[in-house]
This record gives structure tokens, C-alpha cells and sequence, in this order.
């Protein structure tokens, strides 16, 4: 454990911190009818965001889902270019073109959130060759949920990584369910690591909801990936606090359950009694942190609600098309 | 002929119950079906009829078609439900390389009796892999029915007739108007596949359309009436089989034809209602034909850009005083 | 080996021998310009037809692929039709529609060849669920190659039979090459068979060419699957004789590749050996049965070559277009 | 400024030099593209450039499209070759969903430079499932741009273009014309995309075409020269963007227009022409405007039957003939 100094600590706390007050400012704004459209909310489970991005540089890609907010935050967008696109604005991320389920910054390797489920497994796929033919040392890492698991893109994506030996490791964000369908009800086998075996990559299955060993997973896959040892299949056990998306009623879940979950495994719970316990952070910090949080948190809807939209004389911009500006 | 105000998505319903009490062998499956579908035109279904009538399907879009087909060979009829019209387009090669086909490609051996529902159109920034329409692509497949209700009573009619059909239909249902109330009439009734509908008498223009936008083209009707300008509104309900001679009755009572939709219009399906209206009149040469459809651009998020691209009542009214010059 | 008395050894042989002459005399008539099109020949792989088949009635169901003679053949298919077909005449089996790619009889479960590579995964994996829906007692076997087996819709439609315990069967033929490609480029781990893991049903890799072999494992498989306990994967390890399609140069295998197994693994030779090797069978009748099938091909093609064309004015019977005969 | 005489294969085979020795970045993908592809056009690149350019595909249809996508964001400009037209229905979700979306959809962030080649059309008795010609899907598609040469020469300056295009271009070569030999300039040259031709100067009646229908135009319009019938023959080449200058141009000269092409008449892109030129001449309300192409049917696999549903030499003939009415 002591290799997580004070510093970090600090650091990966206030990655987590960030995300869930991102994600419960969200949650806030859209139920007050601020944000259009509709949204996904990844509370819960900032641990596997923040522990494979920690390894990660601005050159290294990674590909996201739907649920793509922390996946952005914890790669390091900045929350004004996230906030402005989830209203939509020009200033956003993607100028507005995108919105919450395609937020994306190219710029630091963020390849995107993806509306469809399993889009990313042949995108990183790709990136991961682009990698290997140009000798770059980098690593393309595919956040993908339980249920994406089941398309036939995780196939294809997966024994073709297996046969070039690629750099780029397949996290799974196992959270027990795809929309309103328990995993159990679609997937022949939950554990969705047993099927590294089906295309000769490494496999780990892991609590997604500690911090530490995530960051001791992915680190190890990442190192791997980046020293020419292929490809690594990884199944993080995790949960979501909020519904599927906000305003889903989950009848498909018991409160007990996810009371249960939020109060024995809240990843960031978890990861600050462990500081506090080994004495790294202190209480006192903690709330600095979160405060300090909230800020930057306001700071960026402020700007984000400030920010103009984008012209509507503009709206051909960026596709081709007959007289469109290119 | 007694009827009930119901919303689109509550008609469906009966019109399923109507199917499944009739026909044990008509049988549905879909992503989170047995919740209702992403748009709870499924609801209750799984407590009248059971698992084993109302299957819960993995994020498999080629499989749920594939199996659909397979199912339907081997004596079954089912309906899928295939949730955001964009998520078919994982399926494409199981809908046009074996549903379309295999009718004719065995010599009229099997037949496939399969409904494809699928929620298209925009809703409101559900951003660009969440808002398209996309008949355009099946109406060019031979071997696949196409329909598009505009309201509850035809949706009701309509896919009664759907899951009767030998063939293939893909069942267009459009995101604004699942939840929208009419007066649907009660029992159990068929609105044959290739009858349009005169929505609206009118002697100066005809406006051809389908699914939300005849709700619009109502609207600008009634708008336009105080200008003194008479608009008729075909309903076309069905694409294909396509009912060319309420179009043309209509285009040789008021000598304009607008054929309107919310896809796109290069490469769109306005354009073939077009080229069918002069086919069916070639002694009408001087017939006015034009088309208003969306602009060539992914579907935008912001709320600014959409309804630059998408045409809406404003749009469609200043189309129609711009054509008959008022 | 006793389970094989003299009739069924004949009756084995047969229908191997009549898939070899068949597929040879293709071949030459192809070759000669006799038939339009191209082809792909089974010759080299008949003891997995004939092997599963064995086990089949009427009503079970297969699927098959774009080298589907000898499945057809060994399902049942009546030569006069299957020859037909391959000529495009209007006594094929699919009336002409479809020839060699798409060959089916669905009067005997024979759900039809396919062009699409792995489009059998899905229609299969359906039957099977109407069967199961149904509580018949009947199979459905998934016939597919080792390239095949790298397509997405083979994880969604095993994924799903895992789940639901499908009475399906998929039987890997895996000669070892796609088309020009040898499966070792292409799929990470060659023993299909392996995959069952990442299901949860039963998996069994063996000796393709071995005829007895075949029928046990085979025999295994739909057992289980008829008793309810649910899908097998096996991989059968076999080899083609011929190119990919007639007429293929072949430059990626070498001569003495392909002579070897001819001279060591073909499946009909192996048979009769051991077949003699245990006094069931005498090199008389082997040759006995070789000539009366050499007959019936002759026969069959006579019927084929003489049969009619369609009437090209039927060009439009079968499928559903504007005044087309239904 | 010379030419020779080659293939349309070879003629791209060159092109695919120039931008590979120009620029390091340009890979290509496919299957059995190590061994030239289906038709050969790819044949040589291997031992010129080595594996790590020229990567054999699994059979993974999805996988060969997303895979490029990814590979272009990451720095790559790839040509992606899919074989059968048909095949590229299986990465529809790819092509559609991903590759057209992103550069709008993420705000202009990036560009997605990969070329989709793909071979369509007839070649005599190929079946249902390898016969089609979709570009009717595609153009209805914002943000991909579609070619369709109708000889070596354009094929191989379009090719050059669509590789150096920063947007998805899907590159169609009819099956028919890969073989046929032509003048092709010799050394490097590009022709633009959205640049149509006139290939044959004429008076009476301009049959606005593309691919090989270019040249069964060609043909015929020799033909009707004897009959004192004066036929001018446009050669689209590009259909995305579209020359609707040349059209009009054209149109406004002969009075009439024939929009020919191979594939479904119905929703299909001679629709789209129609619908272009009159909304380029508003001036010229009487002109005439007529289209040929396929009837509503699956490609059938019968000599007798295929002609009676594609349009070929015969039926062009006939119906320009019928349109100037001798
Ligand atoms: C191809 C496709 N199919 C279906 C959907 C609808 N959908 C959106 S999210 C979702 C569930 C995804 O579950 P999972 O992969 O476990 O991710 P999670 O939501 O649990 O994070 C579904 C079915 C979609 N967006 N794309
Ligand atoms: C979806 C699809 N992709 C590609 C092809 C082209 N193709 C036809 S057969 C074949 C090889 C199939 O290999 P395998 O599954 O091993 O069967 P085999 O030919 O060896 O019997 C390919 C790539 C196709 N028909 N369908
Ligand atoms: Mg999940
Ligand atoms: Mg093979």
C-alpha cells in the first residue's frame, strides 16, 4: 500500500471527488430540467475511471461509453469544455455537435463517448493498431459495460487484439446490469474475464470498487501492453448509484440493494477509510478536498451556463456537404 | 364504431394482446423487453403471456434479427423490438441479406413473418446516434414492408396487420408520438399495409407525408387556412406497399406536391414519392413537385442546431407559402 | 465399433460416396461451362454431413453455409432438385431463385445454404427456440467453418443458447483455411471448441475425417440437446479437397499438403478401410454401391439438363413487389 | 500526356502505390488482402510494402470498419477493402453510426479518412446475396461520399482522390469492369470527387449514369445513332458529392433525362437525380424526366431470370426508344 504517497492520494481523491460531484450536479440540473436531452449518470463507480486513467499519459487513448462523464474527467478534460457540452454550447467540448453521450477530447486521447453499446471495441482495436505500426510506446484501453459484452463487436474486436498481439486492454465495467435486465438474464457467463482464454489474452476479475486494486490491475495489463506482452481482458466488479439514466424509476432493483451498495461499497468511501486507517490522509484534508471540488464544480456550470450556443447558421459546419463550410 | 382516447404506445399494446390471444405463436423479443422496452410500448405484456412469449434479449442486434428469421421459419411469428431505429443498422446484413431475401431467393419455399419495431425521429437532443430516421434505407430493400403511423388508432390498425403479413415489415414508430393520445377505436380491427389517408382535405397544395410529420403538416394546415391557403394532408401510414393513387388523385385535384419527412432529404424517400406521383400522371407534365426533408448533417445535440437541421411547423409552412407564391 | 452393422454401413457409405460424386461432377461440369455462377465443393469433408445428419429426421432442422451440397444431401435433399438448382431451372429446389449458394428444402428441415459467412449462427439458434417454445423434441444444427467462427454473430447467438439451453448443435467444420487465408493468421486460438468456456454449454474437439468418430460426438451433442440439456460446440478438424471456389488457383496450400490428406485423411477411404479392416463391409459391394451412385448422378443431371428455365415473366413470383403474383 | 492500356484492377493497384509510397500513414485492410483480395485489385501490394500494410482481416465485417475508424483518429489513412458489396451490410452500424458521425458529431475534432472499397453489381448468376448494388444506402447517409467509376482511368484518379479525402468515402467498383482494360494515363493524377463527365456528347436525350451502366449507355447510344436517335451520355463517377452543374447543363440542352442504374428502381438514387436537376432547372417546369433501373426483387441466381429484373443493353434501348417515341 505505501506506494500511494500523501500526494497521491490527494490527487486520486480529488479525481474521484470530482467526478462524483460532476455526475450529482448533473443528476440535479437535468432533474430540474437545466441540461436537454438525457444523461447517464456514472456515480458509483469512479474507481475504475480514475484507477486505469492514473496510468494513463495524453497520448494514450481510450474509448468510452455512454456513460462516458468520468471516463473524460479522470483522461483530463477540462470541466468547462464538459459542462458547455452537456448544455449544448459552443464552447463545448465538441461544440455542441455531441452532448452527453459523445463528449470527447482528441486532444488528450479521449476518443469518445459512444452512444451505441459496444462501439468502442473495434475503435481502440484500431487506435491499438495505429500504435503498434508506428512504434509508438502507448496503450489504447476500451471501458466497456456488462452488457456491451454481449454484442458481437466484443468478439471480433477481442480474438483480432489476440492474434496481433495489440496494446489494449479491455476494462469491463461490470455494474450487474444493462438497462433494466439483470446480467444473469442475458449473459451465459457473468464473470466476463473466463473469456480471455477464448483468444489467448490475459484475464483478471477484480473489485472494481477499490481503488488500489484497480490501479494494481490495470497497471499491470497497461505495462504489459506497452512492453509488447498483447492484449488483457479485465472484469471490474462495480455498481450504479443513480438509475440507468436520470429519471429511470429501477424497479428492476430493490432499494435494499442499492442502499447496501452505496453505504458498504462506495468506492470513495472505501478509498479514504483505507488513507485515513494507513494514516496517508487525514479527515480534516478530505473535506478540503471535496470542498475545493465543489468550486471548481460551480466555476465550470457557471461558465457552461454562461457560454453562448452555437449559431444556428452554423449548424452544416464541420460535415461535408453542398455548400457547407468545411 | 365506439372509440377510446389512448396514448400510441397503449394502442400498440392492444394490438399486440389482440396478436398473442389469437396466435400462441406469436411471440416477442427485445433488449429489456420484459420491462416494457425502451419506450414502454412492451409494458405488461410478460405478466399476460410469460418468458417464454416475451423474451428478454442480450445487446445482440444481428442475433435478435437472426433469430427473429430463424424463429419465424421454424413456425413461430415474432416481433422485435429493435428500441432506437440507429441500434437496426447492427442488424442490417440479417434484415437485407436474409429476411428481404429469403422469400424469393427459395423459390417461395418459407416465408419470414417478423416485425421489426423500431422508435425513430427526433425527441429533443437525444443527440446524433439517438435521433435519425432512416427509412430511406429499408424502402430500397425489395422483400421488406415498410410502415410509419402518424397516431394511435392507425399505429393500432397498422400492427395488427404488421404481424399478420407473410413478409418482413419494419415497423417505424416516431419518439414524439409514442406517448401522444387519440381516439382509438376499441376492439380489434386491421388498417391494411399500402393504404394512405386523406388526413386533411385541401384544393391548393398537397402535402405527402408520414409519421410525426402529418401531425405537423395538420398544424400547418390549420395555420395556413387563415391565410386563405387550402392545404391537403395524405397520411401515407405505409411506404411500402405504397398507395401511389391517393397521391395522385390528390396531385391531380391540386396540381402541387410536397413531399415532406424528417430524414434526410438527399438520397430520402421524398424523393422516390416524387418520381411515383409523375410516374402515375405523365399526362400531367406541368404537375409541381418539391420536397422538404432534413439537411445533410448528422442529427446535432444542442437544441441551437437541431431544428437547423431537422425541419420543423416553421420550416414547413414557409416551404408551402414560398410554393404557391403568398 | 460393433454399433455399425452391414446395412448401416452401406447406407453410411452411400450417402458419402453420393456427396463426393455429386460435388466431382460439379466440379467437371463447372469446369466445362456447364454451370453458371461459381461453386464451392465439400469434397474431402462428407463424413461430417453424413456423420450429425445420421442423426437427423425430417423434422430437425440445419442450417448450412456457402459449401452446402453435402449438408443438403445428407439432409435428404432429392438430387433431381439440388441439380436443378445449380442450373437455375425452374424444377430446383428453389425454383431457380437461389442455386448453389442458397440451395435449401425446407420440406426437410434444410433452412438453406448461405452466402453470408456465419449468417447460420442466429436462424439457427431461433429454430432452436422455437423448438423449444414449441416442446418439440427436434434439434437444430448450426453447420459453419473455422472463418466463420471469427464473425460477431457466432458470441451473440452461443452467448444466448448458453442462456437459454437451447436444443442447438454448432458443428465446426474447420478445414483450416478461409478461403485463401489459414485460420492460424486470422483467430487466436484454432481449437474452436474452446469457446464453450466463455458459454456454458459442452465443448468436444475431434477428428473431422473420422466417420465413426463424427457419429459419436455428433451422437453425444444432439442427445443432450433433445433431453434439455442445452447447446454443444464441437470442433471437427477436416479438409477440403478442392480450392476455396472451382476454378481457384490454390497458391496458398502446397501440393503435397493437399495430396497428403487425400492419400491419409479422406473420410470415404478410411471408412471402407476400416469397414473391411472388421468384415462388415467387402471391396465388391464398396464398388458395387460406388457404381449405383455413379447412376443416380448420371440420372439426376439428365433430369437437370433437361428441365426447363423459369419463365422470365415469374421473374417477380415469390417476393412481395407492386402487382407481382403473390 | 501519355497512356496504356490495363485493367481496372491494375489501374488501382497504381493508384494504391502513389498513395502508399507517398505517404507512410496509408495502410490496407481486408480479407485475403495478402493474396490480392476477391478480384484481385490489391494483388502484389503485399510483397511491396510487407504485413504490417497490408493486414489479412479475419472474418469480421463490423471489426474491418470500426477497426479503421480507429485507426484513422489514431493517425491512419486506411483503405479498407470489403469484397462483396453486400458484406459492408454486416459493418453497417460501423459505417453509419461511427465512421459518418464523427467528425460532425465531435465538433470537427477529427476526421476519419478511411475508403471503403467494395465490389457491386452483376457478374452472371451470382446469387441474391453477391449481386446487389447499394449505393442507395449510402447516399441517403450524411457524411460519406460515394464513388462508382465506370473505367480504369477514373478508377484510378477517384481512388487517389478518396484516399487523400478527409471524410469516409465508399468507393463502389462494379464486378463486371475490374477485369476490362482501358487507357489509362500513365504516372500519378487525381480525379476530384463531385466532378461529373460527359462521356458521349448527344441531343435527344441525356441518360445521366454511373459505374457500368456508363457503359451499356455507351453502347446503346451506338446503337441508336443508326436510328437518327442522338443519345448524350453523363458518366457521374461520384454521386456524393454530386455534379448537378453537368446534369443541369446537360438537361437543359436535350429537354429530357433518363437516370439509369443497376440497382432497385424504388428508393433507389435515380430518384435522387430526378429530384436534383428539377430543382436546378425551376425554370424548365416541362421537362421530362424518366429512370431505369432494377425491378423489386432479390438479385435472382437463373440466367433466365436475372435479365428480367436488372436492367440491361436491351431494356435501355427499349426504353429511350419509348421516351422519344420512335
Ligand atoms: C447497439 C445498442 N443497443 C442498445 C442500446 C440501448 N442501451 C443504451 S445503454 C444500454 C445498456 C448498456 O449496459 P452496459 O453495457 O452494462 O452499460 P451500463 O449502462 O451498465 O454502464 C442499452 C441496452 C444502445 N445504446 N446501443
Ligand atoms: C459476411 C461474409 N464475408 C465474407 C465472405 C466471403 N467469403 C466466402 S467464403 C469465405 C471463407 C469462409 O471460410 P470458412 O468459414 O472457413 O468456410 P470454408 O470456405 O472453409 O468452408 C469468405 C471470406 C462472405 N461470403 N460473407
Ligand atoms: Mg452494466
Ligand atoms: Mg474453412
Amino acid at each position: 500500500m505505501t506506494f500511494i504517497d500523501r500526494e497521491l492520494a490527494r490527487d486520486l481523491l480529488r479525481r474521484m471527488q470530482t467526478i462524483r460531484a460532476f455526475e450529482t450536479r448533473v443528476e440535479d440540473l437535468f432533474k430540474a430540467g437545466e441540461l436537454p436531452g438525457f444523461v447517464h449518470s456514472s456515480a458509483g463507480q469512479e474507481a475504475i475511471a480514475v484507477g486505469v486513467c492514473h496510468h494513463l499519459t495524453r497520448t494514450d487513448y481510450i474509448t468510452s461509453t455512454h456513460r462516458g462523464h468520468g471516463h473524460a474527467i479522470a483522461k483530463g478534460i477540462s470541466l468547462d469544455a464538459i459542462f458547455a457540452e452537456l448544455y449544448g454550447k459552443e464552447a463545448g467540448a465538441c461544440h455542441g455537435r455531441g452532448g452527453s453521450m459523445h463528449v470527447a477530447d482528441f486532444s488528450i486521447g479521449m476518443l469518445g463517448a459512444n452512444g451505441i453499446v459496444g462501439g468502442g471495441f473495434g475503435i481502440a482495436t484500431g487506435a491499438a493498431l495505429a500504435i503498434k505500426y508506428q512504434r509508438r510506446g502507448e496503450v489504447a484501453v476500451c471501458f466497456f459495460g456488462d452488457g456491451a459484452a454481449n454484442k458481437g463487436t466484443f468478439h471480433e474486436a477481442l480474438n483480432f487484439a489476440g492474434v496481433h498481439e495489440l496494446p489494449v486492454v479491455f476494462v469491463c465495467e461490470n455494474n450487474r446490469y444493462a438497462q433494466f435486465t439483470s446480467a444473469s438474464r442475458t449473459t451465459a457467463v457473468t464473470d466476463i474475464a473466463v473469456r480471455a482464454g477464448s483468444y489467448g489474452i490475459a484475464g483478471d476479475s477484480i473489485d472494481g470498487n477499490d481503488l488500489v486494486t484497480v490501479i494494481e490491475s490495470a497497471g499491470q495489463a497497461i505495462e504489459r501492453a506497452k512492453n509488447g506482452g498483447g492484449a488483457t481482458l479485465i472484469n471490474m466488479l462495480t455498481y450504479r448509484h443513480s438509475g440507468h439514466f436520470v429519471g429511470d424509476a429501477e424497479q428492476y432493483r430493490s432499494r435494499d440493494e442499492v442502499e447496501a451498495s452505496k453505504e458498504l461499497q462506495d468506492p470513495i468511501v472505501r478509498f479514504v477509510q483505507r488513507m485515513m486507517d494507513v494514516g496517508v490522509l487525514t479527515e480534516a484534508e478530505v473535506d478540503e478536498i471535496e470542498a475545493a471540488v465543489g468550486v471548481q464544480i460551480d466555476a465550470a456550470n457557471d461558465f457552461a451556463v454562461a457560454a453562448p450556443y452555437p449559431e444556428p447558421a452554423d449548424a452544416l459546419r464541420h460535415v461535408w456537404t453542398v455548400g457547407s463550410p468545411q | 364504431m365506439t372509440t377510446k382516447r389512448m396514448t400510441f404506445g397503449q394502442a400498440t399494446l392492444e394490438a399486440m394482446q389482440f396478436a398473442m390471444d389469437e396466435d400462441p405463436n406469436v411471440i416477442v423479443v427485445g433488449e429489456d423487453i420484459s420491462w416494457g422496452g425502451n419506450f414502454g410500448q412492451f409494458r405488461g405484456l410478460i405478466d399476460r403471456y410469460g418468458e417464454s412469449r416475451v423474451v428478454d434479449m442480450p445487446i445482440s442486434e444481428s442475433l435478435i434479427v437472426a433469430l427473429s428469421v430463424g424463429a419465424a421459419v421454424a413456425g413461430l411469428k415474432v416481433v422485435a423490438s429493435m428500441s432506437f431505429v440507429e441500434f437496426t443498422l447492427g442488424a442490417m446484413d440479417e434484415i437485407v441479406n436474409q429476411a428481404s431475401k429469403f422469400r424469393y431467393m427459395f423459390g417461395g419455399q418459407t416465408s419470414v413473418p417478423i416485425v421489426l419495431r423500431a422508435s425513430d425521429g427526433i425527441r429533443g437532443s437525444s443527440g446524433s446516434q439517438h435521433s435519425s430516421s432512416l427509412e430511406g434505407l429499408f424502402c430500397n430493400i425489395p422483400g421488406l414492408k415498410v410502415v410509419a403511423p402518424s397516431n394511435g388508432n392507425d399505429a393500432k390498425g397498422l400492427l395488427r396487420a404488421a404481424i399478420a403479413d407473410p413478409d418482413p415489415v419494419v415497423y417505424l414508430e416516431h419518439k414524439k408520438i409514442t406517448g401522444q393520445r387519440a381516439a382509438v377505436i376499441e376492439g380489434d380491427f386491421f388498417v391494411p399495409l399500402g393504404s394512405a389517408t386523406v388526413a386533411r382535405e385541401g384544393a391548393d397544395i398537397s402535402v405527402v407525408t408520414y409519421s410525426n410529420m402529418v401531425n405537423i403538416a395538420l398544424e400547418a394546415a390549420t395555420v395556413l387556412e387563415d391565410e386563405a391557403i387550402s392545404v391537403e394532408v395524405i397520411d401515407l401510414r405505409s411506404l411500402v406497399p405504397l398507395d401511389v393513387d391517393t397521391i395522385a388523385m390528390s396531385a391531380r385535384k391540386t396540381g402541387i406536391v410536397l413531399a415532406a419527412h424528417e430524414s434526410w432529404t438527399f438520397g430520402g424517400f421524398g424523393a422516390e414519392i416524387l418520381a411515383q406521383v409523375r410516374e402515375a400522371l405523365p399526362e400531367q407534365p406541368e404537375l409541381c413537385t418539391h420536397r422538404l426533408g432534413a439537411r445533410s448533417a448528422p442529427i446535432p445535440f444542442s437544441p441551437a442546431l437541431e431544428p437547423a437541421v431537422v425541419p420543423g411547423i416553421s420550416d414547413l409552412i414557409a416551404e408551402i407559402r414560398r410554393i404557391v407564391g403568398r
